[in-house]
């Protein structure tokens, strides 16, 4: 295996759990509910997918914990910012906190360990053989290919399917899609909570097939990064897909030029940067295209 | 909203029973009793040690201390939130004016006193000029503020964690740190206690934000802008301005806290100790609890500066783990964000989307 | 004056028995019977608030009645959401426009009842059932366009395409014609006609009496949410509708005496930015210039570039004999510039702020610190020289109706006694009562010697007011008229661009202006 | 979690407390001190009581609560605390601390340290690396760049080489927002050596060595751990584990405090016996480590001669931390 294909596995695996994340992330964009607690709710699918590998012995049946236990936990911002109308970034910094105390206090209560729980008795996911793919793309868990799949999907169900349009209409303009007998909120619930889906897979994939353990505060700013990727993707799901691949690549890069010399810090920031470079050229393609907006919005 | 000074003390009291901040808090110590009991634990005894250990005799400096860098940057938080600017880099702010604060008082060749004042400026300078960089990228490239300042505290902190492993790092020591600053480099502390003058400066600050908010236009200005920058951009204030101005405060008071972290004990920059008790995101909270008021805002900084503190006690003095109060420091939060808009949705027309920020009506 | 229920014959195809529906606070509907026949043009008119849009929302699913029946071709329905109401036939076009502006018509059309092909959208068939949906009725519309992208006249027709394309039986309109030219207006009421030919049933709500007396067969008003009179068209007149809307006689049409203009205050020479081209004109001291024109032909781009808060492509602004082309907003208001945005909500205040926090913008400088007591103070004499309706001046301004809401606004930027006033909209959704004291103040402003651009879609607040009247169309000044000639007929005709049309007849009621402008959504 | 009082109910025994840096939580080093005081309050007949912090602030309270209750030993667990315990020991000049891992800079009659030559046994480890890599490729995982963590690194590196001229050798480090919980990026990084070519990686990457064990079963090379035994978590994939004898400096500590023998400064090395591999103790042939199978004997039997020339001072190591 050459560095090269190496360096695209490893930035395939890294990308993965943003990737899956920035999804749920975008579908909420797309309904209109601006959705900050994707790191949050990562952990807490990070936490169930571990907890329900655990007790069932069945890797298959923590991702589905995982995924499940996210999106209940989605439920909160869900019922606080479109049944209450509650601040939806207000809701998402507290769910950020909130499941960090709470899976470090479950992690004690459940598995009276503290800091990280791993044992050679927890089932991860194993890695697919499909090496007619080659080395690059081959030998990944089951959820890096489901992410793929779910991007499909998520471009075509968007674009193409007549939810995706009542998906869109309801981000764009609610009470149009209120006066066609589309539910605003039915669609915005659906989203969070596909957004919650999504995370708990993001989450299960990082505890189950990036490694196999679970430790507090796991998921180390992913989902920011998620948060981010959203932005520079549009909230489209090639977009958003394009926008992980960028930072994926930028991160292993930087692992791979930290053994050429390069200080840690120096490559440690580079994924950071790039990003926010790439955030500059794309606004500033949209500003040279879009005429000189007002200061004040006009209403005619 | 402008505090009205005139209401009596019976109005006071009233206003504070009435208040959603209260209910969210006792809702949420209800929930942590569920947990407690759920796990197995005596609620009424950690609760008890919570609160001696936070403002027993033992534990009131420590929360002082504590309250010192979350008040610190709870209030510097809520300066750019105040005009409905969310500030996500408090942390990269933080550290660059620690280790801006670290090197002045390393190098500069001035009497220990004047070295001292001068590591102050020289953090909040750094702070200041670095968030400023955060409002440019919104005002001159589109990106906007809460993701350009999230992206650049990262960088920042790598930058810091470089310096001081590297150009000003103590040779011999196994840990990443400067070296201790001279002798006299250091903010005078309250007797024998860890408070520091530090607690001061980050009440005068905090006390500045109120007066400037209540009294003087340019808090009007401000918190016009957050009730509707639209509003305040057709009566003449420049929003872009206001936003370089906005950051420009907010990353000096983050500077401050990064300099009174360093000038206090153990008198160095330590890579990643400013950080590594969350502060920053402590701060975020009490600011966004508070909407940004500067009163609630502290009270709310004091309050978490208070849970931090005893939660910590409370786990030496039981099996409880600490993690509990950062349990119920969330759950706050979302009781508030929740019931705030219970009682603001009488007073408003539903709209389609709740995009529009949380405020309260007047503080805590 | 409530005459019987008219004696219909045959199944009414729509029925409404004692609809009653409360707001907190407000009856918004109290007991109100409604009887629309088959294959008629049923007007309901009634002042701001009188409840005419609940009475609709009720009959369309989107609100509950608390109390009362609807009945449709005299079967007994009840509708949780509008998705039944519309599977009953029923289709609703709402006083705001309900379009999503960055998809195409098509897809704004078949939104919600899709064709699929494979389980997905099928595109193809979209366009084309409602390309032939269109020319069946004559509706030109492109398909494929992109809604934001069609002028306002052709967002009405695919409001209607979707009402056809969901097979509605009976149309409900709220207020379709704020929006339109006359010349727009009038082909939407023969594609009504036509529709009403087909079979159909059309239930319109307006406030332009020319319109009813024109168009409709019959008219229902409304009151304080109770029906005040059920009328023939034909057997009545303007003055009666008004009459029964207000319960008084109005005096329809007030024509104000005319300034004596002094010095220019404002010169605009060429100036051109978005939707606006090559503009000039003056507005001098102690004259109303009014500014007529269909929302969306760049009056609103004009007047944020006056004010400096829209960047100016070319040209040149001068105020009081200042150069401010380049100036800011603030520079400009130093430099002697007020301004009433159209607006009120969304520019022209901060809801969420107090009534004195609103009053204090522009007058919070320059006075040392800002107390509390002097905030209040400088409300309360802006309150009682205005009379703004106020509990408080330290409730939020959100409390306020909307004709305080715009009394409030209206006080605090004339309180600035600067030497140019510029005022959109001034009346927007404000009843008759408020609209005369806001005319009679800015009479009074401009009698003081201050220079008044207005800027107004409602002609007779136009030729009531103004000195001067300038049309605009398309960007661009299509014409300028003094103060005599400013008539109906030849404001029409340059609004529409010079296209030729029936002349106009009818009175036109004073008390309404269109109540919102096509803003669409993010 | 944090009070573990097995006694100090009106007993009148000696009373110690443990403060350590981080949660004691899976990091074995903090796991072995907490044994040390646990067995030293058995050999004493005494009490204990262990404090976890979690940063800067913690670490102050706890050790300012554990100054309050005056025990007889105040025990404190890594670097972190040299600062910490210089300010205490100079205000409670009657209160005896324990520094275990590292000293104070200056000298104080009521503070003891130990301190422990970690790349001594390193040194051995990266020579049994040496001798089993077959691409002559070696590799590390640390934390983060610092001076402590190289130790973990450099003497691996020099060992290999010392009996495998031309080896070479690669050092990545974790880094990130949770340098010392990021299994993920830890296996990622330990990956990225192996693809490398290197077939033999210490782990020296706190809580993310379980990540690094991971690789090294996905990736099919082999490791090396840190404090415990991690070849029983890990079967078949760790060779042998540089240990760090924490509860030995404690319990050695505490009884020469109580001896009254404070004040000094112990270093622990290969001599000492306060630093050794797992393949050097008794157990070895039930560690489960790789080193323990008999191909490996020959292995074994040169790292113990390197070791016999450390401890006689005839081979010296370099302390990149010095
Ligand atoms: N959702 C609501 N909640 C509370 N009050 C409401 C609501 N909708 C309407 N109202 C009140 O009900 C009354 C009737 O309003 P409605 O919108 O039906 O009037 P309208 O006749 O359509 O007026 P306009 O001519 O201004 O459109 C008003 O007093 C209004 O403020
Ligand atoms: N959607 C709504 N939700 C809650 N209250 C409303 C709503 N709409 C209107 N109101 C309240 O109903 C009252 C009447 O409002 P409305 O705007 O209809 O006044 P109005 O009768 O038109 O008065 P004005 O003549 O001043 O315009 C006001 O107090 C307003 O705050
Ligand atoms: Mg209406
Ligand atoms: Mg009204």
């Amino acid at each position: 295996m050459s560095v090269d294909s190496a360096l695209f596995h490893s930035a395939l695996l890294a990308l993965t759990p943003i990737l899956l994340a920035a999804l749920g992330g975008a579908i909420c964009e797309r309904a209109g509910v601006f959705n900050i607690g994707l790191e949050g709710m990562m952990l807490i699918g990070c936490f169930s997918a571990v907890a329900g590998s655990w007790f069932t012995g069945s890797a298959w049946l923590g991702v589905l914990f995982g995924a499940l236990a996210s999106a209940a936990y989605a439920m909160i911002l869900a019922v606080g910012t479109i049944t209450l109308r509650g601040d939806a970034v207000v809701l998402g910094v507290a769910l950020n906190l909130l499941a960090v105390g709470l899976t470090g206090f479950l992690l004690r209560t459940v598995f009276g360990v503290q800091g990280t729980f791993s044992d050679p008795g927890l089932a991860g996911l194993g890695g697919i053989d499909l090496g007619f793919l080659g080395p690059v793309l081959s030998g990944h868990s089951a959820l890096v290919y489901l992410s793929w799949a779910a991007v499909a999907v998520a471009a075509v169900f968007l674009a193409r399917h007549p939810w995706g349009l009542r998906l869109r209409g309801v981000g764009e303009a609610p009470d149009a899609a209120a006066t066609l007998g589309v539910s605003p909120a039915k669609y915005q619930y659906a989203a969070v909570l596909t957004s919650g889906l999504l995370c708990g897979l993001a989450g299960a994939q990082l505890a189950l097939g990036n490694v196999t353990l679970f430790s507090e505060n796991m998921t180390a700013g992913r989902g920011w990064i998620a948060v981010v990727a959203v932005m520079l993707g549009r909230a489209l799901p090639v977009g958003v897909l394009l926008a992980a691949l960028l930072f994926g690549v930028a991160e292993a890069v930087g692992f791979r030029l930290q053994g050429n010399g390069l200080p840690q810090q120096a490559t440690d920031a580079a994924p950071y940067v790039v990003t926010l470079v790439a955030l500059f050229l794309s606004t500033a393609r949209r500003k040279r295209r879009k005429r000189p907006e007002p200061l004040v919005g006009a209403s005619s | 909203m402008a505090v009205d000074s005139a209401t009596g003390a019976r109005s006071v009291a009233g206003r504070a029973l009435r208040s959603p901040a209260l209910h969210s808090v006792v809702a949420a110590v209800l929930v942590g009793a569920l947990f407690l009991v759920g796990t197995g634990a005596d609620p009424i005894g950690a609760y008890g040690s919570v609160l001696s250990g936070a403002l027993g005799p033992d534990g009131i400096g420590s929360t002082l201390t504590t309250g010192t860098s979350i008040i610190g940057l709870a209030v510097a938080l809520a300066i750019p939130m105040r005009a409905g600017l969310l500030n996500l880099g408090g942390d990269g702010q933080l550290v660059l004016g620690g280790i801006a604060a670290a090197a002045t008082g390393l190098y500069v060749p001035l009497p220990a006193p004047l070295a001292v004042l001068a590591a102050l400026l020289a953090g909040m300078l750094a702070g200041a000029a670095y968030a400023a960089l955060a409002a440019v990228c919104q005002n001159q490239f589109g990106v906007p503020l809460l993701v350009s300042s999230l992206l650049l505290g990262y960088p920042a902190m790598s930058f810091a964690s470089y310096l001081a492993r590297f150009p000003l790092k103590e040779e011999g020591s196994s840990l990443p740190q400067t070296r201790r600053l001279p002798e006299g480099v250091e903010l005078p502390a309250f007797g024998s206690s860890t408070v520091t003058v530090g607690l001061v400066l980050v009440v005068l600050a905090a006390a500045a934000f109120l007066f400037a908010d209540a009294r003087t236009a340019t808090g009007y200005e401000i918190r016009m802008t957050g009730l509707n920058p639209r509003f305040a951009a057709y009566a003449g204030i420049e929003g872009p301005r206001l936003t370089l101005r906005l950051m420009g405060l907010s990353g000096a008071v983050a500077g401050l806290v990064g300099a009174i972290g360093v000038l206090s004990f153990p008198y160095r920059f330590i890579d990643g100790s400013l950080t590594a008790a969350g502060h920053t995101w402590t701060g975020l909270t009490a600011a966004l609890l508070a909407s940004a008021a500067p009163l609630g805002t502290a009270l709310a900084a004091l309050f978490f500066a208070a849970l931090d503190v005893g939660g910590l006690a409370m786990e030496r003095a039981t099996a409880v783990p600490r993690e509990l109060t950062q349990v119920l420091q969330a759950v706050v939060i979302v009781f508030l964000a929740a019931r705030l808009q219970l009682t603001w949705r009488r007073a408003r027309k539903p709209g389609p989307a709740a995009d529009e920020p949380v405020r309260t009506e007047g503080d805590l | 004056m409530t005459p019987p229920p008219e004696d219909t014959g045959g199944t009414p195809a729509v029925e409404l028995r004692g609809i009653t529906k409360e707001f907190p606070g407000t009856l918004a509907n109290d007991r109100v019977d409604l009887t629309v026949r088959r294959g008629e043009i049923h007007a309901l008119m009634g002042e701001n608030g009188a409840g005419k849009s609940t009475l609709m929302s009720v009959l369309y699913g989107l609100h509950r009645p608390d109390a009362g029946q609807i009945l449709l071709d005299g079967r007994e329905v009840s509708f949780a959401s509008p998705s039944e109401a519309i599977a009953a036939g029923l289709g609703m076009v709402h006083q705001s426009f309900k379009l999503f502006p960055s998809f195409t018509v098509a897809e704004n059309v078949v939104y919600a009842a899709e064709p699929r092909r494979f389980g997905l959208t099928d595109r193809a068939e979209a366009v084309r059932r409602v390309a032939a949906l269109a020319d069946e009725h004559g509706l030109a519309v492109d398909p494929t366009a992109k809604v934001a992208d069609l002028p306002v006249g052709v967002r009405q027709r695919v409001e209607i395409l979707k009402l056809l394309y969901r097979g509605a039986r009976t149309l409900i309109l709220d207020e379709p014609t704020a929006v339109l030219t006359p010349a727009e207006a009038d082909g939407l009421f023969r594609v009504l006609r036509s529709l009403t030919d087909e079979g159909r049933t059309v239930l319109l709500v307006t406030h332009k009496l020319r319109e009813v007396m024109e168009g409709s067969d019959s008219v229902t008003v409304l009151r304080d949410g109770r029906v005040a009179a059920r009328l023939r068209t034909a057997q009545t007149s303007a003055d009666g509708i008004a009459a029964a809307m207000t319960g008084r006689a109005v005096e329809l049409d007030r024509m104000h005496p005319a300034g004596s203009p002094g010095e220019a205050v404002l010169s605009v020479t060429g100036l051109t930015t978005d939707a606006v081209r090559d503009v000039s004109f003056d507005v001098r001291a102690g004259e109303i210039v009014g500014i007529a024109g269909v929302a969306g032909n760049g009056q609103s781009e004009l007047v944020e570039a006056v004010a400096g808060l829209r960047p100016v492509g070319a040209g040149r602004v001068t105020l009081t004999g200042e150069d401010v082309t380049d100036a800011s907003a603030a520079r400009r208001r130093a430099t002697g510039l007020a301004y009433v945005p159209e607006d009120r909500t969304a520019v022209g205040t901060a809801p969420a702020a107090t009534i004195a926090e609103n009053l204090a913008m522009g007058h919070h400088r320059g006075h040392g610190l800002l107390t509390p007591g002097r905030l209040r103070e400088h409300a309360r004499v802006l309150i009682e020289r205005f009379g703004i309706k106020a509990a408080s001046s330290r409730h939020p301004a959100g409390s306020l109706s909307g004709g305080n809401l715009q009394k409030l606004v209206i006080g605090r930027e004339l309180a600035h006694e600067s030497p140019l006033l510029i005022v959109e909209q001034p009346t927007r959704g404000v009843d008759i009562g408020a609209i005369q004291t806001i005319h009679d103040q800015l009479i009074a402003h401009r009698d003081a010697g201050h220079a008044i651009l207005l800027v107004s879609a409602e002609l007779s607040e136009i030729r009531g007011l103004s000195d001067r009247v300038l049309v605009m169309f398309e960007g661009g000044i299509a014409a300028e008229f003094p103060r005599d000639e400013a008539d109906e007929r030849r404001l029409g005709l340059a609004m529409a661009g010079g296209a030729p049309e029936p002349p106009v007849s009818a009175e036109e009621s004073v008390e309404e202006a269109p109540k919102e402008s096509l803003k669409e959504g993010p | 979690a944090a009070k573990d009082d097995d006694a100090g109910k009106g007993a009148k025994g000696k009373a110690f407390t443990l403060v350590t840096p981080d949660p004691v939580a899976q990091n074995e080093f903090l796991k072995l001190a907490v044994a040390g005081v646990k067995a030293a309050a058995t050999a004493q007949g005494g009490s204990q009581k262990v404090f976890q912090s979690s940063d800067n602030d913690s670490r102050q309270q706890n050790v300012a609560s554990a100054v309050d209750s005056a025990p007889d030993v105040i025990a404190l667990v890594g670097f972190e605390f040299a600062d910490i315990v210089a300010q205490q020991a100079e205000a409670h000049p009657k209160q005896q601390f324990l520094l275990v891992d590292a000293c104070t800079k200056k000298t104080y009659e009521n503070v003891t340290c130990a301190v422990f030559r970690e790349h001594e046994a390193v040194y051995l480890a990266g020579a049994e690396a040496g001798l089993l890599t077959k691409g002559k490729k070696v590799g590390a995982v640390d934390v983060l760049d610092t001076p402590q963590f190289r130790r973990y690194s450099e003497p691996f590196a020099a060992g290999a080489k010392k009996v495998r001229p031309g080896v070479t050798s690669r050092t990545l480090f974790v880094g990130g927002q949770s340098p010392f919980n990021d299994a993920a990026r830890a296996k990622d990084q330990a990956a990225t050596l192996a693809s490398g070519g290197a077939d033999q990686v210490m782990a020296a990457a706190a809580g993310g060595n379980t990540g690094v064990f991971q690789a090294a079963k996905g990736k099919g090379f082999q490791a090396y751990g840190v404090d415990a035994n991690q070849c029983v978590g890990n079967p078949g994939v760790v060779v042998d584990n540089v240990l760090k004898k924490t509860d030995v400096a404690v319990e050695k500590g505490i009884a020469q405090i109580l001896d009254g023998k404070g004040g000094t400064t112990v270093s622990y090395g290969l001599k000492e016996g306060g630093m050794s591999l797992t393949g050097l103790e008794p157990g070895v042939a039930d560690s489960a480590c790789l080193i323990a199978k008999p191909a490996n004997k020959d292995v074994l039997q040169r790292v113990e001669e390197l070791r016999d020339d450390i401890v006689a001072g005839k081979l010296t190591v370099d302390d990149p931390a010095a």
